[in-house]
């Protein structure tokens, strides 16, 4: 059953338009009930100051590597049955999807709480960068430090 | 002497104006020795709080570096 | 602000298929960078016994009301921008999503929070019932009782 | 006398063999009165614990009925 359930989990890295409703459903299964997604999109306004686009770029082998680290341990802590994680690369208009991270669980508790979890995580050991231009400037955005 | 990759990502390509070269190093030189020679020869890295990574994976600067290895050099992640 | 934000919320009822990831993206707005989303479906297996298919059904109005009370009232402990809920009645089939709930936010914590409780409180207020049919027999999902 | 609609949902419905019932009650009723009616005219309902509502909020049974209000009466709910 375990193994079953390993091969739904999926880490993808692209450069296309992310559909986020297409993600989620492809982690159903049988014995789910609830499916908990986090869409992560380019915000324009942060603290009163315009974001005009993000540009994305990632360690690809790496991140892959980091990001089925990260799946391998959430799933070990939580009652969950699928992970499916997707970042986009390149460059993102305001709204537009960067990542994509849902969790299919029997019960939706451990599901909320593996989602949360993964994009903390993701957020600060996968191996991306983004680069915000707004009017005037373009700056590489600071992520924190992972602790090792 | 042993021949390896040094990549370079985001702020870290910029800085070193490529995102890829090759190095050469003593035979059993351990990563963290790699890493400062690599610093060295980019100073205006050092500007930045840096992560290593040997082979796909966070260094801790203890690994023993290997002819062909992928070394890495770059700053904070922002995925996400 | 808060006027316009709202003006994004929605609950609905409907008998039709739900499309998850419209419903996640109709909430995205120039404020926000994060989107959770619970979608929720008819689960196959419960324990071991198998769950054929299920039918809803609803107090319509009282539970549309109920729906606007609990977006107004999560709307007022989070730091969230926007709330669609959708329910869906009739008969749904294994995998088919029965409600979806999203939440956008400038950050994800309060989105998570937010989207967790409102599913939980939805669970406990909101008039909607659901009967389950399984391999020889049929049964009224017993709930939770609402403390007023 | 008022008249008052009086509605049944999913088990109740069952029970009670109808969704909808027009039932007449002195002026100045209770809710808690109203339903005790309401039960007492479908017995088996008592089976269950049963949630009641007046104009499509949930009653705490202190309401004063009035003329053409819409009673209702259900078992807790569960969607989702």
């Amino acid at each position: 059953m375990k193994e079953t359930e390993k091969r739904q989990d999926f880490c993808e890295l692209t450069t296309k338009p992310l559909n986020v409703g297409e993600i989620a459903r492809r982690i159903v299964l049988p014995e789910c009930g609830a499916t908990v997604t986090l869409d992560g999109y380019v915000r324009q306004w942060t603290k009163g100051r315009e974001t005009l686009y993000l540009e994305y770029e990632a360690y690809e082998s790496m991140a892959l590597k980091e990001m089925k680290k990260l799946v391998a341990s959430v799933r070990e802590r939580f009652e969950i049955s699928a992970i499916g994680i997707v970042h986009r690369l390149g460059r993102m208009e305001i709204g537009e999807t960067s990542v994509v991270i849902s969790v299919s669980a029997p019960h939706r508790k451990p599901a909320f709480e593996a989602c949360e979890l993964l994009i903390t995580e993701l957020k600060r050991t996968v191996p991306i960068w983004k680069k915000e231009f707004y009017v005037g400037g373009e700056v590489w955005v600071q992520g924190e430090q992972p602790q090792s | 002497m042993m021949k390896v990759t040094v990549l370079f990502f985001g702020q870290t390509a910029e800085i070193a104006g490529k995102r890829e070269v090759e190095m050469l190093f003593a035979e059993s030189t351990a990563a963290n020795v790699a890493f400062a020679k690599i610093v060295e020869q980019y100073p205006k890295l050092s500007e930045n709080k840096l992560l290593f990574a040997v082979n796909q994976t966070y260094a801790n600067g203890d690994e023993i570096i290997n002819h062909g290895d992928e070394l890495a050099v770059f700053t904070a992640v922002s995925g996400g």
